[in-house]
């Protein structure tokens, strides 16, 4: 209970410095922080697996990758800041998000969760559902990752003339 | 126990935030940070109803969502690479060469 | 019986191996390879013709090439007994011939290519003959198109030999444009009854649902297409042009075996065109004229090859004749006994224009007796046969046709005169071009003379056999007053009784022959006479009106080019100058500019910046939330 | 629950303590095998009260007092709140990992029931890679944060060597995760406890007789699996021959060259605590873990038949013993590596990572998934 709630203050935190810190490498290191947070909010739904994926994945391997292409790049120049957008942009976002609050609250949502059996979550049951009915978006997730890895290549390869 | 709505109330405000990054920011990567961001409150959205309606569905969508964002995030930041290679900038406000 | 489907397979196989690894394997093996499979082609052949029983069809279904509703088009192969002849002519010459490419292609740099294309076109003739319906036997039709194009124009490099494919190429397209219309009206006027088949056995069991006059109409477009695959007048024109390709392949594909295939074809729907009087008695008109004009074009001719192609034109004519009488046994066994001498003939050709190094005017060769022995004396059978000397496959099969042009129900003694007078001319020019090439003296260039040597065995041996096939061909289908036919017996089944025998006639027939056999005597005589005896000159042309316009083939490329090509030139001309630019150009254009315009209006919204994009994505959204939100 | 909870803390403790312990010790160990290798003396200058000894106990006090009396330098223009959080980052995963490793197999004291394990989880080894995957931010970080060019170049070596082992190093586990079945560290272990002749078919009497009465361990089921293993978990080291992150001949000291003091302790004790994981990993996933061969729970059984009976702590207390001298022997094992082998060219780093090391752990996970489907099938 009270660790959602510090949670989702953290999350919040971290998310709001993704977007308002003005040095890349705080941003990359908030968004870790908010990944983090993330994958701790789904052991705590009970997903374990995912939430380790998360990890190993998001922060892993995704934000290592954001590092290294901006240590790659290192771009000096701080990015000029328009008050318009800045303000125009907040606004809808706060917009957006009061809109989507007040229609989350305006439906019934069960308050009690489904109760969770011991197999819930576990790598067991994510994987038969995964390889029964969803075998073939995984083989077209494979497909894509093979494309992205292509295409990755072939878009940063310097070309030799 | 944390009701749904909780749940979904942080993550819509999670993506909100996402959005304010993606339209206000003026560097490439920080863009695409904000995108993973708001991929990630979608993710969270997906886990609380898995929780909530004791259906594993919810867990293996978000499997491919991470698989989806790794791809993405791979080819947007080889994007970037090129990009910068080009023109020394990461300001998606000079990339506007494919106006008409 | 799935047995058939190796039979046009295994080329088929033999071609995409050469075609992908040809370059690897090496010249030898690819030949090899490609001669291996139509021989085992052959031999599977002929293993089906032993099983086949007298009135049997074997059928073998691949798969459903396509449906649509109620018509229904399978990939499926049968043999009867029509389809078995010519099957083994097709396998068993083509694997001769193929045998003899091994020594004549020997020292081309595209040998590969050649087997290529060579084992492409043993596909698709196999599909033409086996293919069990119209549809299929279209498609195999098409593709030996495609296949004489590309072994006309294999020799590439030289500009003429490009032109002379495309000529063929597109007076066939010509005739292929009546086929489809035939064929077209076919399947939509037995749809009307309800019909919706093009397979044979099923045609031919509905057929009686046409009226004559469709039935009339749908026999002239074909025959249209006929006219042009096997160069009668007046698509004819493309076949001597033809010769530019390698010399087996004018054996194969313009003598022996693509060219009569509209023969094949009309024997094959010969349950339609007995149903058309009319159109029978302008196919006998046409192949009698293409006989006797072919005849009188060969002649004057100084090219070897040129001589044997319009043979070849003269020869189809005899068979259009015979169907053109509804003898459609008689051209199918002329047809066969014609595979062998004019492959023969050509092949022999093709050892001569080795020899010479590529001379192919008569008026240099002579004298080659001595230095080709097994040459000459093949070239000699294979002469024999075709001006039909006493007891050789011309003998019997020209005499078939004859009999039947003047006693069918449709035929007639003017047909017969005709036809008659051909046979002589036809022994006439087999002989001058005999004595020209083989005997007198030789009036090659001096070093010439001294490469002058016999073919290797791998060329002489298939000659020996198409000799032998020369002559005992024939006898299978003697007639009565001999020791009688076993080929109307063996084609029974699929012509029906259709012709009936003149037992009564027997008198009359003798009296027939002899008079033929009198002419080809003549000719022959008068060949020696100009051409054969130690005096004659030869090589100098005579300077009558007639010869020139003999030599010079009717002027009929000429007035085709003046009445047709030029007009047609003329007109895509002026559509390419004015009328796309100015026109086609200009709708296209203006349509263009005109949304341009309007466009301009409203690439004000598209500032190519993201952001920007987000934003009005995000208002999009913000939108359909508030509506939702509205509702109770 | 009070009882439980204090447990939990005692064992996390316990293998905190043991950790960090083990790594003091193993820079001792370096230093002293250093100088048995370049023939010297070495590490004997720190005294106690005149008491000089081997150098070890010394070596382990004076070391810490050395650091942590040092001036902590922070470069001006550097970052410096990154500068203080990387070696946080850089010592934490290699701690964490510890606490799904299994350093022995239920102890039963009374009643209770001790699982000798900081925490099972059922993702296991899912855990340990995705705490290995966060090791690579204390150098990105660190080196990002010196605003130092040698750093930098540390930097963008170091993460690039560590992700790509990291695939390597993932791929190589998939063998033994199929022929044990399971994600758990404790399962993975328990079921090394038994011989090579239950993976094999009754049919195979020849193999059965040749080497049915080896231990299961990983390391005869999954050879080629160990050998990736330990290569990629040399590289996710950053030890010689994989060192180019810090390259001292070329780049100085790479991503911790603007390090000191305590902060510099700390990415020293990281890299030995790392040693350590790797050390742990290799013992579970390929040599037992705290299996002794032929030892059930109630004694040795050996295959030719004969039986000892054991109490049950001395079975316990064995097989901890075991897991330590396992994990002391793969220590000293990397240790010896460092004056053994030269350092790679980066080239020849990225090749060895994706050219070879990747496509054999494909390789080794298609061809175990065969084996077992056969096995399965007869």
């Amino acid at each position: 209970m009270i660790i959602f709630y510090v949670l989702a203050a953290l999350l919040i935190l971290t998310s709001l410095m993704v977007v308002f810190q003005r040095n890349v490498v705080h941003c990359a290191m908030a968004l870790v922080a908010a990944l983090f947070l993330i994958a701790i909010l789904f052991v705590t739904l009970q997903a374990p697996m995912v939430g380790v994926l998360q990890i190993l994945v998001y922060a892993g391997a995704i934000m290592v990758l954001f590092l290294f292409v901006i240590m790659l790049l290192n771009p000096t120049s701080l990015e000029p800041r328009r008050a318009l957008s800045w303000g125009f942009g907040t606004v809808v976002a706060l917009l957006l998000a009061g809109a989507l609050a007040a229609l989350v609250s305006h439906d019934e949502a069960p308050a009690d969760p489904f109760a969770a059996t011991e197999l819930f979550g576990a790598p067991e049951s994510l994987a038969k559902s995964l390889f029964t009915d969803f075998v073939l978006p995984f083989e077209i997730a494979s497909v894509l990752l093979l494309i992205a890895i292509v295409g990755a290549v072939v878009l940063a390869k310097r070309e030799h003339n | 126990m944390v009701p749904l709505n909780h749940y979904l109330i942080l993550s819509a405000a999670i993506f909100a935030i996402g959005v304010v990054g993606v339209v206000i920011r003026r560097n490439l990567i920080v863009v695409l940070m904000s995108i993973e961001l708001m991929l990630n409150a979608v993710n969270l959205t997906f886990i609380a109803f898995s929780r909530f309606l004791g259906s594993m569905e919810g867990q293996v969508i978000v499997f491919f969502v991470m698989a989806v964002a790794a791809a993405e995030a791979v080819v947007g930041l080889a994007i970037i690479i090129s990009v910068f290679r080009h023109r020394q900038t990461l300001d998606p406000q000079e990339m506007q060469l494919l106006k008409w | 019986m799935t047995l058939l489907r190796y039979i046009p397979l295994l080329p088929l196989a033999a071609c995409a191996i050469n075609m992908f690894f040809g370059a690897r394997l090496g010249k030898k093996t690819a030949g090899l390879l490609a001669c291996a499979a139509v021989g085992a082609s052959f031999a599977v052949a002929a293993y089906v013709f032993m099983l086949l029983p007298a009135t049997g069809v074997f059928r073998d279904t691949l798969y459903t090439w396509f449906e649509s509703g109620a018509f229904r088009v399978n990939v499926s192969f049968q043999v009867d007994a029509l389809t078995a002849v010519m099957l083994l002519v097709v396998t068993g010459i083509g694997f001769l011939i193929h045998i003899y490419s091994l020594g004549y292609m020997d020292h081309d740099e595209g040998i590969v290519r050649f087997f290529v294309y060579l084992n492409l076109f043993i596909f698709f003739m196999l599909l033409l003959v086996m293919g069990d319906n119209l549809l299929l036997l279209f498609v195999g039709w098409e593709g030996v198109g495609l296949c004489s194009y590309l072994l006309i124009g294999f020799w590439y490099e030289d500009h003429n030999n490009a032109i002379a494919g495309n000529k063929a190429f597109i007076v066939n397209r010509i005739g292929d444009f009546g086929f489809v219309l035939g064929l077209l009206l076919l399947v939509t006027e037995l749809g009307r009854q309800g019909i919706w088949t093009l397979d044979f056995a099923e045609l031919q069991k509905h057929v009686n649902l046409l009226s004559p006059a469709t039935v009339t109409a749908i026999t002239l477009l074909l025959f249209v297409g006929a006219t042009g695959k096997s160069a009668q007048i007046p698509l004819f024109v493309w076949l001597p042009d033809a010769m530019a390709g390698p010399t087996p392949v004018s054996a194969l594909i313009h003598a022996a075996t693509m060219v009569t295939a509209g023969v094949y074809m009309t024997a094959r729907l010969h349950f339609l065109f007995a149903l058309a009087p009319q159109t029978l008695s302008l196919i006998a008109m046409i192949g009698a004229a293409t006989a006797f004009f072919a005849a009188t074009v060969a002649l004057t001719q100084t090219d070897i090859k040129r001589v044997l192609a319009y043979s070849t034109v003269s020869q189809l004519g005899y068979m259009f004749l015979a169907v053109g009488v509804g003898a459609f046994g008689a051209a199918i066994f002329h047809l066969f006994t014609h595979a062998f001498f004019k492959a023969c003939l050509f092949l022999g050709s093709g050892s001569v224009i080795h020899a010479m190094g590529g001379e192919q005017d008569m008026r240099k060769m002579g004298g080659l007796k001595s230095h080709m022995p097994a040459t000459y004396w093949t070239y000699v059978i294979a002469t024999l046969a075709i001006a039909g000397a006493p007891f050789t496959a011309g003998f019997f099969s020209k005499d078939l046709i004859l009999w039947q042009a003047y006693s069918s129900a449709h035929g007639s003694q003017d047909l017969w005169l005709i036809a008659w007078l051909t046979a002589g001319m036809t022994a006439f020019y087999m002989f001058r071009q005999l004595f020209m090439v083989f005997h007198g003296a030789s009036r090659a260039d001096p070093h010439v003379q001294a490469h002058l040597h016999e073919s290797p065995a791998v060329m002489t041996v298939p000659l020996m056999f198409l000799a032998v096939g020369s002559i005992f061909s024939g006898w299978l289908g003697a007639p009565e007053y001999l020791w009688g036919s076993r080929w109307d017996h063996w084609l029974e089944p699929v012509f029906g009784g259709g012709h009936e025998v003149h037992h009564g006639a027997v008198e009359t027939e003798i009296t027939l022959m002899a008079l033929t056999l009198f002419i080809v005597a003549s000719g022959i005589a008068l060949a020696y006479v100009k051409y054969g005896w130690p005096g004659a000159e030869v090589g100098q042309g005579a300077g009558g009106i007639l010869y020139r316009i003999s030599l010079n083939k009717y002027y009929v490329d000429e007035i085709y080019d003046w009445l047709l090509v030029r007009p047609f030139t003329a007109i895509s001309n002026w559509l390419a100058r004015v009328f796309d630019p100015g026109v086609i150009d200009g709708i296209v254009n203006g349509v263009g500019a005109r949304v341009r315009g309007a466009s301009s209006i409203w690439r004000a919204v598209q500032t190519g910046n993201v952001q920007h994009y987000v934003m009005g994505f995000l208002a999009g959204t913000l939108a359909l939330l508030a509506y939702y939100l509205r509702q109770p | 629950m009070i009882v439980d909870i204090g447990i939990i803390a005692l064992k996390a403790f316990l293998v905190v303590f043991m950790v960090l312990n083990l790594a003091g010790v193993l820079g001792w160990i370096e230093r002293k095998g250093s100088a048995l290798m370049q023939d010297r003396i070495g590490a004997n200058r720190a005294s106690i009260l005149g008491f000089a000894g081997m150098g070890l106990i010394n070596t382990l006090v004076a070391d810490p007092i050395k650091f942590l009396t040092k001036e902590d330098f922070i470069p001006p223009s550097g970052d410096k709140f990154l500068h203080t959080l990387a070696p946080c980052m850089a010592l934490f995963p290699a701690l964490v990992t510890f606490a799904v490793i299994p350093f022995g197999d239920t102890l039963q004291i009374g009643e209770r029931v001790i699982n000798l394990q900081v925490a099972n989880l059922n993702i296991g080894i899912l855990y340990v890679f995705a705490m290995g995957s966060l090791g690579v931010y204390g150098i990105v970080i660190g080196a990002w944060a010196s605003n130092n060019k040698f750093s930098m170049f540390g930097g963008v070596r170091g993460s690039a060597q560590m992700i790509s082992y990291e695939v390597a190093m993932g791929l190589s586990v998939i063998g033994i995760l199929m022929v044990y079945g399971t994600l758990e560290l404790q399962e993975i272990a328990r079921g090394q406890g038994t011989l090579i002749r239950e993976f094999l078919p009754e049919s195979w009497r020849f193999l059965q007789a040749a080497i049915g009465w080896l231990p299961a361990w990983g390391i005869f089921l999954q050879p080629l699996a160990f050998l990736l293993f330990f290569t990629a978990a040399v590289a996710e080291t950053k030890r010689v021959p994989f060192d180019l992150p810090e390259g001292e001949s070329e780049i100085v000291a790479g991503y911790h060259v603007e390090y000191s003091g305590g902060k510099f302790l700390m990415f020293f004790a990281g890299e030995f605590a790392e040693i350590v994981t790797a050390a742990a990993l290799m013992t579970t996933l390929f040599f037992g873990g705290w299996q002794v061969p032929y030892l059930l729970r109630d004694g040795f059984h050996f295959p030719w038949g004969t039986t000892w009976l054991l109490p049950h702590l001395a079975v316990t207390l064995l097989q901890v013993g075991a897991f330590a001298v396992k994990v002391v022997f793969f220590c000293w094992l990397q240790i010896l590596l460092r004056w053994s082998v030269p350092r790679f060219r980066y080239d020849q780093v990225m090749r060895l990572g994706w050219k070879m090391l990747l496509p054999l752990a494909l390789l080794n996970v298609i061809v175990t998934a065969l084996v077992i489907v056969a096995v399965q099938q007869l």
